[in-house]
């Protein structure tokens, strides 16, 4: 697989601190995976997402298709925990909005609107006010948004966070649909160790000391609902593996 | 009340509501005789203090004051001329006090409550009397609009009051007057409303301004003439009684338009006319008292004045 | 049930005021002109009505009043909110303008009233640029603070939905600080109402405001009173349409 | 370094701004009366400040206005707070007084000064009772609305930890309404600053807001502009403190 | 075990709408035990829990100790999702406060704070000022703060679920440890079925059309850590229950 984003002894600090909180990680994102990263809460992956989304400045190595990643673009779509899901605006317009931003004809945003509503199962909901839908269903038009932009990296910093576990299991499932179907490539942010076995092609893990990703894994059992699984051995390989990365975190 | 600068085809007159001159020839309908090519527009000011404003502004053409503003506007420098004698205050301006408050002489009013419109001629009127009496800084004195005045009255929050009238009647049932401003007048220390004029108009239109004096003159040759149609008019055009206009009116003199400008009020190009000379002295006592910021000279004052074109 | 018993609790205060306002006055417990009665205040209002106040008929004062204000409020919502916002996204602006508003601010509109006229006139002008003065201040200050309250995320996910410029303003910023604009043109509308009397004491023969100063000269109470219980109502009027368009325009407020 | 960037740019403005009024006035490109040079300002400010105005020494002047708007801030914290937080918690107390005071709230105090006078005299009374009036309105509302938008947790929490109603009160309502109720007294302040020269146009012969109105009557520019800067700063500097006393009483404000 | 709560025929309705939330469920909470309770978002949870609070009337028997439950009281302690506590006071304020409302005595308070702060291993943190805590640290205080009275009865409203997994799982020990110590009765709301199956003595499920707790089910696997389990046999027999959970919610 191509390397879709490149970053090498990348260092980020921000403005009005003078410790960086990052400091000299490496890792790639490759075309068409998913690319998970845990760590405890405050260890800097929410820095990282940032830095890779163009809003903070970093420094390194940090390229897209090899070009310096320095500003937003619509090539990076982000989704974060709480949609910021614009409240004056319709479902359909919130979904169009980037296009729209980005001058595509009424006809082309139409279009691609109505089919990406019914990818999320949303297309009866196209008029209602954002603010009417569920928790649930506004991360789905969230996520609907950025990939209207047909973006080929999608940025999620805990999209499931603020929903329930049951919600939540169902919304794993729809985006490893929508990855599959869509083929992009996804960058995503999770504190649930289940979430990111179940999501993740590759595994990356940050620690509460070192500032910088400890170790990136490959993860054999995407797309296995450990809920659901039947196999004890199977079962058995996962919590080990499990246990793998959670003594990695805790170190 | 148009904008800033005057045109040819309106002239624009602030007056005082009260039944003076310009409300006699306003209801005789002497300025639409006398400008049948021009609107005349009336702005109402509550004060001298507002016509200065106004005038400054550009917002008149005349106005109509106190003399004590009069020197306000010289001392401000606001471009006009003073043109007319309006009327000469007399018993209608005066000092009354409370019939239950003992006070039966200026000297009485030591520490005791005085009320006057400040920057009236009242005001000026007031002060000169309690400099006379020597009590300038043993009263205290307060700042009220009339109509303030009938109010504290009514409550016994003063216990004294410079004013005018109508005013006046409304505190006369139980106040009784001390001194008013003929007494004043007697010693030199005369007070009047009279009207100013702005320059620029004055250049544009010197022919205009000429034909309002006439105006004006005309109404108090029919005081003279004819004393209750003026009234009746006065009190018309004013909306009171023709007894409260005549009540009011009795209080003033009204000056023939020779007699303005002769040396006993405006004067002529060769002698200073005695009411400027007091208007002087009342420049120069205001600066005393720090109301305004300089004293203008009696020079100051004769360029003031307009003087008539030949007649 | 319970709304119904706040309702009868509240008419009950009204009436029983009423009830005690009638008795006093009609018992003549208090002079007339200190307390005019109901009676009497109606009567005036009704003969105002028909009659007209000073020549001009009570419509006539009272449009030349909201005239007035709003001429001013118009022309402080079309300055003040690009300002405001402008003041809100640049630092530059910010810098430029804040301190001279910030400084104008406290000021009491009567202190600059003179010096509004000296510079205007007494026409119509220096009036409405007082009421607009006053409106000004609210309406850019919470401009000022809608850009600076926006979620941040609105503005970074437009970035990255590949918004330029102008349309992360059109769609994001404007719209996004609406709420606090429209609580800032509120305000403005209270500040300016309350300065109505103030701007219509010079050189006026109209409006409501004018109408309350000269009955107030000849102590015409019952006129004052009238004078009151209108402004109250407008004020009260005016504020609950703008609270209606605000609910109209501004749907999604409190909703997320 | 932003922030030295910004103060250049503010500096920089009213230098500007001074250089222009300057240059305006020296050149005597408008009239004195309506443009006072900045030295003759200065020189008035000076000389007041030396011999008093009007036989009042300046410090008299601010004292009696400080005086006036403080005693009437005071009693407006002293009966609106308590006045409103009852409000806020009795839907009783709500119904009974709310409808009086959103209907006094929006009427121009200028329209009631004149009944005020009427009633209370034209002593110190009327002046605090008006600035007094000005200020309750806007403090009663932010207690109310403090009281409603407080964390209805806060208030369960405490009944389940054994709380009674008066403790819950002390405790917890009032702390927790304190930063509305701060918001409300910055607010009144405002209101009635902006009020003070309408109050010391009747009656008065002393106070900062009557000197600037006399300074109107004789044209004396020079101390109206210097009376317009001193009321803008002593505004901008009563908030401040304001904001002070906040930051210092209210510490947890913004950090929930 | 005593029973401590008895809910009969227990229907609630919220005052401002027709249509009850909870229809005719029963349940028991004995006497030092912890009853937890799973089921969908929406369907009904926070509103039990308010009922046991007293915060809002119930229809049918609800008791405590034999005694009608009809407002709230000191003997049912409440920590809800996002800490409750005063921002106002600092930590020792917070945590004594039930105690000085109810009129305890100086020391007597001085004596009970410091004890607690000591549980929750905030010794050092009396005199700060609660907005400077971590959201861990935070929801210790507040579960202090409600053991200060010695609350036969802790009512708790998903109090994790704002915390990211790796503070959950300590708050889950340090919540077992002060149940031994403390001998108090927890009933305790949660989304996360591992939460559940560690905490509970007993697990009732909600689903989202029934209205009521459709079943209680007594949970053996308490207090295991299936994170750090090495015994497969067990962890099948976990699986096992929290699938038969699952199914139940799902229903
Ligand atoms: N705007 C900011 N300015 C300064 N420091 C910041 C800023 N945002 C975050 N930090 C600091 O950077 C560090 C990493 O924060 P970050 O938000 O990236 O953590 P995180 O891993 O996303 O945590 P969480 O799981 O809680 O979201 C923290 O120590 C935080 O205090
Ligand atoms: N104050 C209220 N007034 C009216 N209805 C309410 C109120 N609070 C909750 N409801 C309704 O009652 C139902 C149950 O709500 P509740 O909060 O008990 O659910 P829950 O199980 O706690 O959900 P969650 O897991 O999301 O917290 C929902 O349909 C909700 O809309
Ligand atoms: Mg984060
Ligand atoms: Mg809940």
């Amino acid at each position: 697989m191509d390397t879709l984003v490149k970053a090498q002894n990348l260092s980020i600090k921000y403005p009005n601190s003078d410790e960086p909180v990052i400091i000299d990680t490496n890792f790639e994102i490759k075309d068409n995976e998913i690319f998970v990263l845990v760590g405890p809460s405050g260890c800097g992956k929410s820095t990282i997402l940032q830095a890779l989304a163009g809003f903070i400045q970093a420094d390194g190595v940090l390229t897209m298709n090899g070009q310096t990643i320095d500003t937003p673009d619509w090539q990076r779509g982000v989704v974060f925990q709480n949609s910021s899901l614009y409240p004056w605006f319709t479902v359909k317009d919130n979904v169009g909005f980037g296009l729209k931003a980005r001058q595509f004809s009424k006809a082309d945003i139409e279009k691609r609107v109505a089919y990406l509503l019914d990818l999320i199962g949303l297309s009866d909901q196209g008029n209602t006010k954002t603010f009417e839908l569920s928790g649930g269903m506004r991360q789905r038009v969230a996520i609907a948004r950025v990939l209207a932009n047909k973006s080929p990296l999608l940025l999620m910093d805990e999209p499931f966070g603020a929903l329930d576990a049951f919600t939540r299991a169902k919304m794993q499932k729809l985006i490893l649909d929508i990855w599959r179907q869509e083929k992009t490539s996804i960058f995503m942010i999770t504190h649930d160790l289940n979430e990111a076995i179940r999501c993740g092609n590759r595994i990356a893990i940050m620690n509460n000391h070192d500032k910088k990703i400890i170790e990136i894994k490959d993860n054999p059992f995407q797309n296995i609902d450990v809920e659901e699984l039947d196999d004890f051995e199977l079962e058995r390989k996962i919590d080990k593996y499990r246990k793998s990365i959670l003594e990695l975190i805790n170190q | 009340a148009k904008k800033t600068n005057s045109n040819k085809d309106e002239i624009r007159i602030g007056i005082l509501n009260t039944p003076n001159d310009v409300a006699v020839a306003r209801n005789k309908g002497y300025f639409e005789e006398a400008f049948p090519n021009q609107k005349v527009s009336f702005i109402t000011f509550d004060s001298g203090v507002d016509a200065n404003k106004a005038l400054m502004s550009g917002g008149v053409d005349f106005a109509t004051m106190g003399d004590t503003n009069g020197v306000v506007a010289l001392t401000a420098y606001i471009p006009v001329k003073l043109l007319w004698i309006n009327e000469m205050c007399g018993s209608n301006e005066s000092l009354i006090v409370k019939k239950n408050s003992g006070i039966k002489n200026i000297a009485d009013l030591k520490g005791k409550k005085i009320a006057t419109p400040f920057a009236s001629t009242s005001h000026y009127s007031l002060m000169i009397a309690l400099k006379k009496a020597g009590l300038e800084h043993k009263v205290t004195l307060l700042d009220m609009d009339t109509q303030n005045i009938v109010a504290a009255w009514k409550r016994g929050n003063i216990d004294a009051a410079y004013t005018w009238q109508p005013t006046l009647s409304q505190l006369q049932s139980d106040g009784r007057v001390l001194i008013d401003s003929s007494d004043l007048s007697k010693m030199g220390y005369s007070t009047g409303n009279i009207t100013l004029v702005s320059k620029k108009f004055l250049k544009e239109q010197p022919e205009s301004v000429e034909k309002f004096v006439n105006v004006l003159a005309k109404t108090h040759k029919l005081r003279k003439d004819n004393y209750p149609e003026t009234v009746k008019a006065a009190a018309k055009q004013t909306g009171i009684s023709t007894a409260d206009a005549d009540k009011q009116m009795r209080g003033t003199d009204w000056v023939s338009k020779k007699a303005e400008y002769s040396t006993r009020y405006l004067g002529n190009e060769s002698d200073t006319g005695q009411f400027i000379v007091e208007m002087h002295r009342a420049g120069t006592f205001m600066h005393s008292q720090q109301t305004i910021s300089y004293a203008p000279s009696l020079d100051q004052f004769k360029k003031f004045v307009y003087q008539p074109k030949g007649d | 049930m319970k709304k119904k018993k706040s309702l009868l609790i509240t008419t009950g205060v009204w009436v029983c005021l009423l009830a005690i306002w009638f008795a006093v006055t009609n018992l003549k417990l208090v002079s007339p002109i200190l307390f005019p009665s109901p009676q009497e205040v109606w009567t005036t209002f009704t003969s105002i009505l028909v009659h007209g106040y000073n020549g001009i008929s009570f419509w006539q004062h009272l449009g030349i009043t909201l005239f007035r204000l709003f001429s001013a409020l118009i022309l402080a919502i079309l300055t003040a909110v690009p300002l405001g916002l402008a003041s809100g996204m640049s630092k530059t602006i910010h810098s430029l303008v804040d301190s001279l508003i910030q400084f104008y601010r406290p000021i009491p509109p009567l202190a600059y009233y003179t010096i509004l006229i000296l510079w205007l006139g007494i026409g119509e002008g220096s009036k409405i640029v007082l009421l607009y003065l006053a409106a000004f201040a609210p309406i850019y200050i919470s401009c000022v603070e809608g850009v600076h309250h926006l979620n941040q995320d609105y503005v970074l996910s437009a970035k990255s939905l590949g918004a330029g410029k102008w349309s992360i303003f059109k769609w994001v910023i404007f719209p996004g600080s609406l709420p606090d604009v429209f609580t800032g043109i509120r305000t403005a509308m209270g500040v300016s109402f309350s300065t109505l009397v103030a701007a219509e004491i010079v050189a006026s023969t109209s409006g409501i405001g004018w109408m309350v100063i000269d009955a107030s000269k000849y102590l015409k109470s019952s006129v004052m009173f009238m004078g009151i219980f209108i402004l109250g109502g407008l004020g009260l009027l005016l504020d609950w349409l703008l609270q209606l368009l605000e609910h109209e325009w501004i749907f999604w407020k409190g909703k997320n």
